[in-house]
């Protein structure tokens, strides 16, 4: 780790209290959604189970919160984030709501996307969530394209860029960072290092030192960080964001963090060694940072408060997805394009 | 003659393609653990990780690899995971792969299969749904195949893993639990279509999944007294124009329905050459030019399904117009 | 009202849009030296580095930045030199420019001009030559657009900036040198094709370049004392069914001509479209499904040419069978 | 540079006049191909002169003539080389007849490819020269397939790379050197840095330190050489191939050059800097190499013999190719597949 420790050893409690917060509020909605996705994967033809709440791949952050919560505590909600497959973490801590997200998770009409996207592109644009992406690494050059945009028009937004440590080979992981580099943008690329692609072992895919060292070689100043250290990241981010805002052009973070769950809700992720995965649950960021708060003095009451209020939201998130209606059929016809709108011509 | 899944069958057929013939590979994403889909299960523990390669995420370099490879003597079986996916590919699909032997004068051969699932694979919304085997067709120097069956998928992929240009295969995922008959022997010979149901009324053209909708429909209008002739065209480039026309040519009448979006879909093809060549009433049915939308009632939206081919079907039949159902509308 | 080029009438209008609308952009590879074919000649000089944007070789990162652009308030016009590179680029067309604002459910806008030359440009072989504006006409949230004089460039240009939508704008190669008339307020509607000739016998519909062909094979016709209604469709998606079908069902025949290749071609979708409204008889008239050959005797078959409309044509009407001319064969 | 110089310092005469040789002959192949090409792009819609001999747009490799020599100086016919669409030098270097090359160009039915590929798309596959490509990097992973089948089915082949500097932009090249890493695959990537991308400074579109900073990242070994001095070039393959040809995995070549001429043929090349021009010009590495040769005691009989020699044949391969037929329309319909091949069905 080459970061530096120092920042992130002063937190204030109440800004970890913060961050611990806002890992809570991922936690508890991932955990629902997992709850509520049971059965809901149409697996070889079989049709998902009707009563399953939430349909389809349903890609977990779960262990991963300390990334998005310590790097969205350094950004105002006029910046812009671009996101991945994994992107309910990203939204939370972007500023979307829980409960417009459970309904599109749900596939309501009070969804973020109104039911269009689903979990796989959960987006909220009023918050700067520019959405989650199903195609690894595409996020990249739209998020260097959305720092040009801010560029050219003016204003001090930034925008964060989250991929995972399968995107760095991926040809749009050159081609951005090379943009973003060229014209001097303000973009903060994250790399959310859980070790795996799908069901591959990231290294064994990655020639090299892998992400850091490639944003290196392209001229984009590089840090790794302990990604279940939210502390660390919320200082290591603070620090490089103050650098992209200053007008230096693009930085890069490195975390390492670790996927609790399989790549997908269906994944019983079997190709993972049981004592790596003990290690990796014993580093919980969110237990991590309990701890630290309680050793800062916050009391254990307040700890629990925090816990009962996340979970508090998520159950009123889930009642009201549940309530949501579904959007009506036409609206499948509708936000497809103005001209040449239609049905079957 | 065993009873298998179409995921099954296909790696029945790769498997004994790379027992036959050692220049066959298979190169992808996770294929040591199997394929996302189960359709490369136990290749691995049999052939080795040598010849079963798990690549990094990178389709460019997948399908670009693929090109060195079939240039330099193997015949790689290239899997894209979702044909969505495959668009971080299509220079290397088509300026590379397909435009190999002409532009080079015939020096080289690029005997590679990619195989681009296709099709709405329920709730997975719009970048893991897109079926594009039109573009294919319309591309020089590529075959395109769509098999609906487990025996199909299994004789079909044997074929294809033999041919010796590149063929873009599509499998439906929402097929790939589909049990059937696979006869070990079976080979379905590339741009042969197969008349599943005899009829006099009228030709019902289809190819993946939706023949299983068409089979359907064909049943229920056989209730109403429309005798419904039912071709699965399997591959649609080259695609079997005699089996199609003379059908036609039998019935007088020529539906197509597929599950890709019907403005500039395949069918546009099949129903302007029927037109053309014997002057008949033609019509299609595709999905309205919509992306694929993840709640139930809007994904329901970009179904065809059996009910609507056979309101359409019903419908033209008995002349009230072209479409009789309408999507709902605001 | 001035005489220019299409590639002068392209600069023009984007000069134009520039002037009046802070937020549209340029971006793609040597546009500061005036784009491959001077397209964009003297914009960078105009309106600064910042607004005429000289991008790295990376085609997925030019469009996927516009895509980026365009959700944070600009409006870029993207330049991808011929329409063969960018098939570097479709997921970001596909995935990500056409499919953003329904999957995000409205949320944004992506209101970008993806520039595709398309066509032959004599001697530029496989790779720098293909037409590929029916794939885009399949995808849902695309408007497709091809112009086929300088007026229209530059009227429809203007129109396509103006769009809230991803436009793929296809300019073709062989256009760039043509000169004619573009008055300072044309402005042409997306979705409007233009009747450039009238006619009784058969109406023949094109685009691009190949209009010129159809325009001169329309007379030569008139002297074999066939009528030919010619329709300049302009735009494939939304494409004018109005007029065209209303031309059809005056002339009660219709033949389409494009350069690309006729397999899966845009022109079945129109054929297929009057066949199914009209019951009238149609033909197509497109390219072989061959690569476009470098040798001129090569590149030769693979065009369209009015000679080919003409015979086609007339051999057509006078019932000597769907199309007379033969490729010569071995 | 970080070459080794003393292999370049003990090249023997025999070794240097054959490289010398090599580039006289695509020197001489250029200019024949310049001169023959005169009018032959068809711009602004003004079809090609009728009379130009060689249509269509033409990439010169003058002046670059040192890097397909040396390299290929050390390779095999069995070994195999992917190209761009600058290839004429990689073509003769490798071992294609200028004859063939020249009817090719031509679009003759003698030519390489039959007529159908042209400059762009020159090739000889007998001599493992796998063919120009008109899309920039695509050559680079299927260089990397191409020796992952050897690596399959045995034997001792290798691969050689050729790319620009404009290629390290395009994500195939991330994609594809990653390959060779991870699969230690028998590729020599050589990109030939002649400083532009079309009409564009390579450098400022390029973010970091360029082509083998790029390669390290990514675990490719990189050399630097001065791509102007054909021994150099030689000795820094030779040692590279090496490596290559025992196993070791894909290595990095980046060598430094001038592309005298403009993009294409009809390119004045305006926008470069006459002072920079000068200086290029007067690093010509055919210059230099017969300098070398007459320093080492080559008599200048020998040297005029061999640059007539070079001149005579490719005299001779515009004589064939002027004789050789065009291909006759038929051809059109053939080499498209054999399924399915046709003429509009
Ligand atoms: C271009 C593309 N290829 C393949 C996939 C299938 N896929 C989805 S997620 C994933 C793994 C991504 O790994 P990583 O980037 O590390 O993100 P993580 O899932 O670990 O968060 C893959 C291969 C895809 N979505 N897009
Ligand atoms: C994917 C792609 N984009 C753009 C082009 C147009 N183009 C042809 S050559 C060239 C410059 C290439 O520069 P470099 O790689 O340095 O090779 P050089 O021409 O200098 O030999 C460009 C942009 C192309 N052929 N392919
Ligand atoms: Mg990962
Ligand atoms: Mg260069």
């Amino acid at each position: 780790m080459e970061s530096d420790s120092s920042p992130a050893d002063r937190i204030a409690p109440e800004r970890l209290a913060a961050l611990y917060r806002t890992m809570l509020r991922i936690r508890a909605f991932e955990n629902a959604a997992e709850v509520a996705s049971r059965g809901g994967v149409a697996a070889f033809g079989a049709a998902a189970a009707a009563g399953a709440l939430v349909r389809g791949p349903l890609h977990l952050s779960t262990g991963q919160e300390a990334v998005p919560a310590g790097v969205c505590a350094n950004l105002a909600r006029s910046d812009y984030l671009t996101s991945t497959h994994r992107g309910h973490g990203h939204a939370i801590a972007k500023g979307a709501e829980p409960r417009a997200m459970m309904c599109e998770l749900f596939g309501k009409s009070g969804g973020t996307n109104g039911g269009k996207g689903g979990s796989m592109h959960i987006a909220d644009f009023s918050a700067g969530m520019l959405g989650a992406n199903g195609v690894v690494a595409a996020g990249i050059p739209i998020a260097a394209g959305a720092a040009h945009a801010i560029r050219i028009r003016g204003g001090d937004a930034v925008v964060a860029c989250f991929f995972g440590d399968g995107a760095v080979n991926r040809g749009p992981f050159l081609e951005g960072l090379n943009w973003a580099r060229v014209f001097d943008l303000p973009v903060l690329f994250v790399c959310e290092d859980n070790r795996y692609s799908a069901t591959t072992a990231t290294e064994s895919m990655t020639g090299g030192e892998g992400a850091a060292a490639r944003a290196r070689a392209i001229g984009v100043p590089a840090q790794q960080v302990d990604g279940n250290d939210v502390a660390a990241v919320d200082a290591a981010a603070a620090r490089l964001l103050a650098l992209v805002r200053e007008g230096g052009g693009p930085q890069f973070l490195h975390a390492l963090t670790y996927r609790f769950k399989g790549h997908v809700s269906v994944d019983p992720a079997t190709y993972r060694d049981a004592a790596e995965v003990e290690r990796a649950l014993a580093q919980d960021p969110i237990e991590r940072a309990g701890q630290r708060l309680a050793a800062l003095g916050v009391d254990a009451d307040r700890l629990r408060a925090l816990r009962e209020e996340a979970e508090a939201e998520i159950a009123r998130a889930l009642a009201a997805a549940a309530a949501s209606p579904a959007p009506p059929a036409h609206a499948a016809y509708r936000d497809v394009q103005d001209c040449g709108a239609g049905q079957w011509r | 003659m065993a009873v298998m899944s179409y995921a099954q069958a296909a790696c029945s057929a790769l498997a004994r393609a790379m027992r036959e013939d050692e220049r066959v590979v298979a190169v992808g994403e996770d294929l040591g653990r199997g394929g996302v889909f189960g359709q490369y299960r136990g290749l691995a523990q049999t052939f080795g990780a040598a010849r079963v390669i798990d690549a990094p995420i990178s389709e460019s370099a997948i399908l670009g690899a693929a090109v060195g490879m079939a240039l330099v003597g193997l015949r790689p079986v290239v899997e894209m995971r979702v044909a969505d996916f495959a668009m971080c590919a299509i220079d290397e699909m088509v300026n590379q792969a397909a435009k190999n032997r002409y532009m080079f004068g015939g020096q080289g051969r690029v005997p590679l299969v990619a195989r681009l699932p296709i099709g709405i694979w329920s709730a997975s919304a719009a970048q893991h749904s897109q079926s594009i085997e039109a573009w294919f067709a319309h591309t020089p120097g590529l075959v395109v195949v769509a098999p609906s069956s487990p025996a199909d998928n299994y004789g079909l992929l044997r074929a294809a893993i033999a041919c010796d240009d590149p063929v873009v295969y599509h499998e439906h995922k929402e097929l790939w639990g589909v049990d059937g008959e696979v006869p070990e022997a079976h080979r379905v010979a590339l741009g042969e279509a197969k008349v599943l149901r005899a009829g006099r009324d009228l030709t019902l053209v289809s190819w993946s999944r939706t023949v299983l909708d068409a089979l359907e429909a064909a049943q229920s209008a056989a209730a109403s007294g429309v005798s419904v002739e039912v071709i699965d065209l399997r591959t649609l480039w080259p695609w079997d124009r005699e089996t199609v026309l003379a059908s036609c040519a039998r019935t007088g009448r020529l539906m197509v329905a597929h599950e890709a979006v019907q403005a500039a879909g395949f069918g546009a093809e099949i129903a302007a050459t029927a037109a053309e060549e014997l002057g008949i009433p033609v019509t299609r049915l595709g999905a309205p030019r919509i992306p694929v939308g993840y709640a139930a009632a809007l994904e329901a939206e970009a179904r065809i399904g059996s009910r609507r081919i056979l309101e359409a079907l019903l419908a033209w039949m008995e002349g009230r117009g072209r479409r009789r159902f309408s999507a709902a509308t605001d």
